[in-house]
């Protein structure tokens, strides 16, 4: 059993048309046993940055102090807000250096460009590789489920509401047939003027 | 998620070319003669059971007077060569005159012994200096060095032992003793899986080196059942 | 405990604190899980003018296409790129790596850098890390002594060849290059050469698969980098459409923050002056 | 010395107004006390020859020797400060091994030569130490470069000769040195003359008693340095107490 699916959990994160979407599941587990049904793996970064660090539960913590220190570091000697590729290449950074010993996450990140707006997402493996394609990203312990839905589900130019019912059928419909993931999920919709917040009614078994 | 691979197929990832050692599966050989020494080596280099290159040049120039050729880890011998190179000229700085062959050979023991539980190199140091003339040392895997008259190296040379014995003569004139590495050569290749594609030659004497290529197709015809 | 109060600001290089836990784990029954592989197609070859690189566009983890349409062909300076295959991470960072390097020194010299610069320091880099760093590289550019093509192995061996080819597709690039490959063919030749070797791999390689990426490096002048030269592969065009009615997805809760602009200012920055044209 | 007193020979790192190193210049001082060493280049080797002093009649007879190996195939003769030659010599013989570990064969004497002369003109040059109050001859002699032989000063100056000497009685020993056809002349031939030379110019009214000691490296000791065997120094110093007396002789003649 892979160590990346000692926990459980998934995220996955859309682009819209002028809107991006993340989206993950709320279960923390220990192997088959359900510890918590409100255990999110996504983290508000910036205004309109977020990350989704799914994976082994101890390094999503550690991993998420780590990228907010650096974070802070970086808008106190800069004083300006950072862009989502700049947040991906520093976590590519950050998990490449501990490439002969990695931390047991595959984070996803979804933000708008706090300057031109521009949609991002992107993932990466456990030693930062990073991916920024041109429509989702996903990543947990159902990804094969998830890249199915998508790839089904996902079209170009979907509006915030249109994006939210896509990223939301996707996770949830993937996570039904991941015994590991689910017990309801967390949606955030990123626009430039707001963020909603949504918690989405799933199975809890 | 980490299943181990049964076969290449079930895996398109599988890195099986990545993995295996880029290695001289080689013959390479050098041999002393009345004015200096010949040296030779196959052109082969294999990745598993891939030919990775088929123009590969094992004879690597140390000193302008000086070469070695390599055989065992293409990354190691190229690292080891590099470093002797670097330390040999910066020795003919400091002694204003061309470094000996032994000093070559030394250098080459140096690593090859301290390094023995990490490297893979099997190497042949031959080359002209005007105190012992044309000389061959050998630094097999776990750097003992020693001088010989002639010498071959690599899988191939496993093929070719008796033929050398057989038919080496010392002080043999220039002529014989590239038509021998020549020969020696072909045989090797002929038999070892590991070895092949053309010739490489490099006579090395007072004036320095002179190289040649001997094609697939030029070599020597031997029988072939 | 600085650490609780706020963590030692990292020092270069690797870090290996996490080895001996992730040890213990592998111990227990949990194996580090495999980083994404790029089973590639990648080759370059030196043609009448110049070189011409080219990769496929399919990143692999484990069967899963992790990304459909990765880049392999990395800028390494204005008159070399390389093309990278094996674990996707390490070809990424190590070609980063190399190409601030080997700009830190065009500047220090003023020079372009030349090519065998490069394979030095990458197969010196490499053999350092004993094949623990796992790129294969097909390094590809040109200087003032001409057009180079440089293959260089994860344990730090370089060939120099006139055409090469890498990744888990070599052999059926190598194949359409050793039945076709010939001395000074200009660069449509070339280009077809390059486009049919990288075909071979999408096409009879699984690990390689989706798009054709050239990159043509003139002796005169700067590199031009084709970005999906061809896409080999197209997606078939969906004749309907799976998408839901809003409203069906069920919120058990729902927040709204929105986001105050509290002020824009735009910066025009004047660009440095310093000479941009890298390639000779 | 004029300039006693004037504060810049304190130190070896710094330069007096007239650009002299004075800390040099006491230690090349120190090496003109010490007893006479010379060294002859002939043909087929190098001999080396020191006037011991031996200032205590409770010494054993060959104790302090200022002879030393190197290696196999160098020697070295020193005069000044034995302690500080000795630490030299310990830097020669380190470097020697070293190479011979690194490289196969012996130092050729040329490298050994200027790594050491490096050395101690290292100590020239900071205020936190005082250059060696030393200078020492090496000699080698091998089948391809025949004999050669080096004097290295404190200053960490050092030059190639055929026949050097250093210490009290050097101008005179010079004197006798230049007299010789030293490029013709082999080892046996050698060893004599400085023999004599060691007691010609010994001064027996200041410095009592002496030791000589005689050393080669030539074809005939197959490249090594080794003492000359007791037979050949007995003759030799034989020859050379003659030489002196007939010379006394032939004063009192003159008288």
């Amino acid at each position: 059993m892979s160590i990346l699916a000692y926990n459980g959990g998934a995220v996955v994160a859309m682009k819209g048309q002028d809107c991006v979407a993340i989206a993950s599941d709320k279960r923390y587990g220990i192997q088959a046993q359900t510890i918590s049904t409100n255990f999110p793996k996504v983290y508000q970064i910036g205004p309109t940055l977020f990350v989704g660090l799914p994976g082994l539960a101890t390094d999503t913590q550690t991993v998420f102090q780590r990228l907010k220190f650096r974070m802070n570091l970086y808008e106190l000697k800069e004083n300006r807000i950072m862009k989502p590729k700049t947040f991906s290449a520093m976590l590519s950074n950050l998990l490449y250096e501990k490439r002969f010993g990695p931390y047991f996450i595959e984070p996803v990140v979804a933000g708008l460009d706090p300057y031109d707006h521009q949609p991002y997402v992107c993932n990466m493996d456990l030693i930062g590789c990073p991916n920024e394609p041109e429509d989702f990203v996903v990543s947990g312990t159902c990804t094969e489920q998830l890249y199915g839905m998508c790839e089904a589900l996902w079209e170009p130019n979907l509006k915030p509401d249109e994006l939210f019912e896509t990223i939301s059928q996707a996770l949830v419909n993937a996570a039904d047939r991941d015994a590991i993931s689910g017990w309801g999920a967390v949606v955030y919709i990123i626009e430039k003027d707001k963020i909603t917040e949504k918690h989405v009614k799933t199975r809890m078994d | 998620m980490a299943a181990s691979i049964i076969n290449s197929y079930s895996d398109p990832s599988s890195t099986e070319w990545m993995n295996a050692p880029h290695s001289t599966g080689t013959s390479i050989m050098a041999c002393e003669f009345n004015g200096g020494v010949v040296i030779g080596a196959d052109s082969r280099t294999t990745t598993g059971v891939y030919i990775a290159n088929r123009v590969t040049d094992k004879l690597t120039k140390i000193t302008d007077n000086i070469y070695c050729c390599r055989s065992g880890s293409a990354a190691d011998t190229q690292a080891i060569a590099d470093i002797v190179t670097y330390h040999l000229n910066f020795h003919k700085m400091e002694l204003g005159e061309e470094p000996l062959v032994q000093t070559a050979a030394s250098i080459f023991r140096e690593l090859c012994y301290n390094y023995r539980d990490s490297l893979m190199a099997g190497i042949l140091v031959a080359g002209w200096d005007k105190r012992l003339g044309g000389q061959i040392y050998s630094i097999p895997i776990g750097g003992m060095v020693s001088r010989q008259a002639v010498s071959i190296g690599g899988s191939g040379s496993s093929y070719v032992y008796g033929y050398v014995d057989a038919n080496f003569k010392p002080n043999m004139s220039k002529e014989d003793a590239v038509k021998f590495v020549t020969n020696t050569l072909t045989l090797a290749m002929l038999r070892d899986g590991s070895s092949g594609g053309v010739v490489r030659l490099g006579v090395i004497t007072e004036a320095g080196v002179e190289r040649s290529v001997i094609l697939g197709d030029q070599l020597p015809k031997f029988y072939e059942g | 405990m600085a650490t609780l109060l706020a963590p030692e600001i990292p020092c270069p290089g690797f870090s290996f604190e996490n080895c001996q836990r992730n040890a213990f784990l592998a111990q227990k029954g949990f194996p580090a899980p495999k980083a994404t592989k790029t089973g590639t197609t990648i080759v370059g070859i030196i043609y009448a003018d110049g070189v011409i690189l080219g990769a496929d566009t399919r990143a692999t983890e484990n069967t899963i296409v992790s990304d459909k349409n990765c880049e392999k062909i990395h800028y390494l300076a204005g008159n070399m790129y390389c093309c990278g295959a094996g674990t996707a991470a390490d070809t990424e960072m190590t070609t980063q790596t190399v190409a601030s390097q080997l700009e830190l020194q065009r500047l220090h010299t003023g020079r372009t850098v030349p090519v065998e610069t490069a394979a030095t320091l990458l197969k010196r880099m490499l053999f350092r890390y004993q094949g623990h760093i796992g790129a294969a590289l097909v390094l590809g550019g040109v200087d003032r002594t001409g057009p180079h093509i440089y293959c260089i192995y994860p344990h730090g061996s370089v060939d120099k060849l006139p055409y090469a080819t890498m990744g888990s597709g070599s052999l059926a690039a190598m194949a359409v290059f050793e039945s076709r490959w010939k001395p000074n063919m200009n660069e449509e030749e070339g280009k077809k050469l390059v486009r049919d070797a990288i075909a071979a791999g999408i096409f009879n390689d699984l690990g390689s698969g989706s798009n054709v990426d050239i990159c043509v490096i003139r002796n005169t002048g700067p590199a031009q980098y084709l970005r999906t030269y061809e896409e080999a592969n197209v997606k078939g065009k969906k004749q309907g459409s799976y998408r839901y009615r809003i409203g069906t997805t069920a919120v058990l809760k729902q927040r709204v923050i929105p986001l105050q602009v509290e002020s824009v200012s735009v910066h025009h920055v004047q660009a440095m002056d310093v000479d941009p044209s890298t390639s000779r | 010395m004029s300039s006693i007193g004037t504060g810049y020979d304190l130190s070896a790192s710094q330069f007096s107004p007239d650009g002299r190193v004075f800390q040099v210049e006491y230690a090349a001082k120190a090496v003109e006390n010490s007893g006479t060493v010379i060294g002859l280049r002939g043909k087929d080797g190098v001999v080396f020859a020191v006037e011991k002093l031996v200032t205590s009649k409770l010494y054993e007879p060959g104790a302090n020797k200022r002879i030393f190996h190197v290696d196999e195939h160098v020697g070295m003769a020193v005069a000044g400060l034995i302690s500080d030659a000795r630490q030299i010599v310990e830097t020669a013989r380190s470097e020697a091994s070293n190479y011979r570990s690194q490289y196969g064969i012996p130092v050729p004497l040329k490298y050994l030569n200027e790594r050491v002369s490096m050395y101690m003109h290292a100590y020239t040059l900071y205020s936190a130490v005082r250059p060696y109050g030393c200078s020492v001859v090496m000699g080698t002699w091998s089948e391809y470069d025949g004999p050669q032989m080096y004097m290295l000063d404190p200053s960490g100056v050092s030059f190639s000769y055929f026949g050097c000497a250093v210490g009290k009685a050097k101008q005179a020993a010079k004197t006798e040195i230049e007299k010789l056809k030293l490029a013709d002349m082999s080892v046996k031939d050698l060893v004599k003359e400085a023999a004599r030379i060691i007691y010609l110019v010994h001064d027996e009214l200041k410095d009592k008693q002496f030791e000589l000691e005689l050393s080669w490296v030539c074809a005939a000791s197959r490249g090594r340095h080794e003492a000359v065997s007791r037979a050949v120094a007995a003759e030799a110093e034989g020859l050379a107490r003659q030489a002196l007396a007939d010379i006394e002789d032939s004063d009192e003649g003159d008288m």
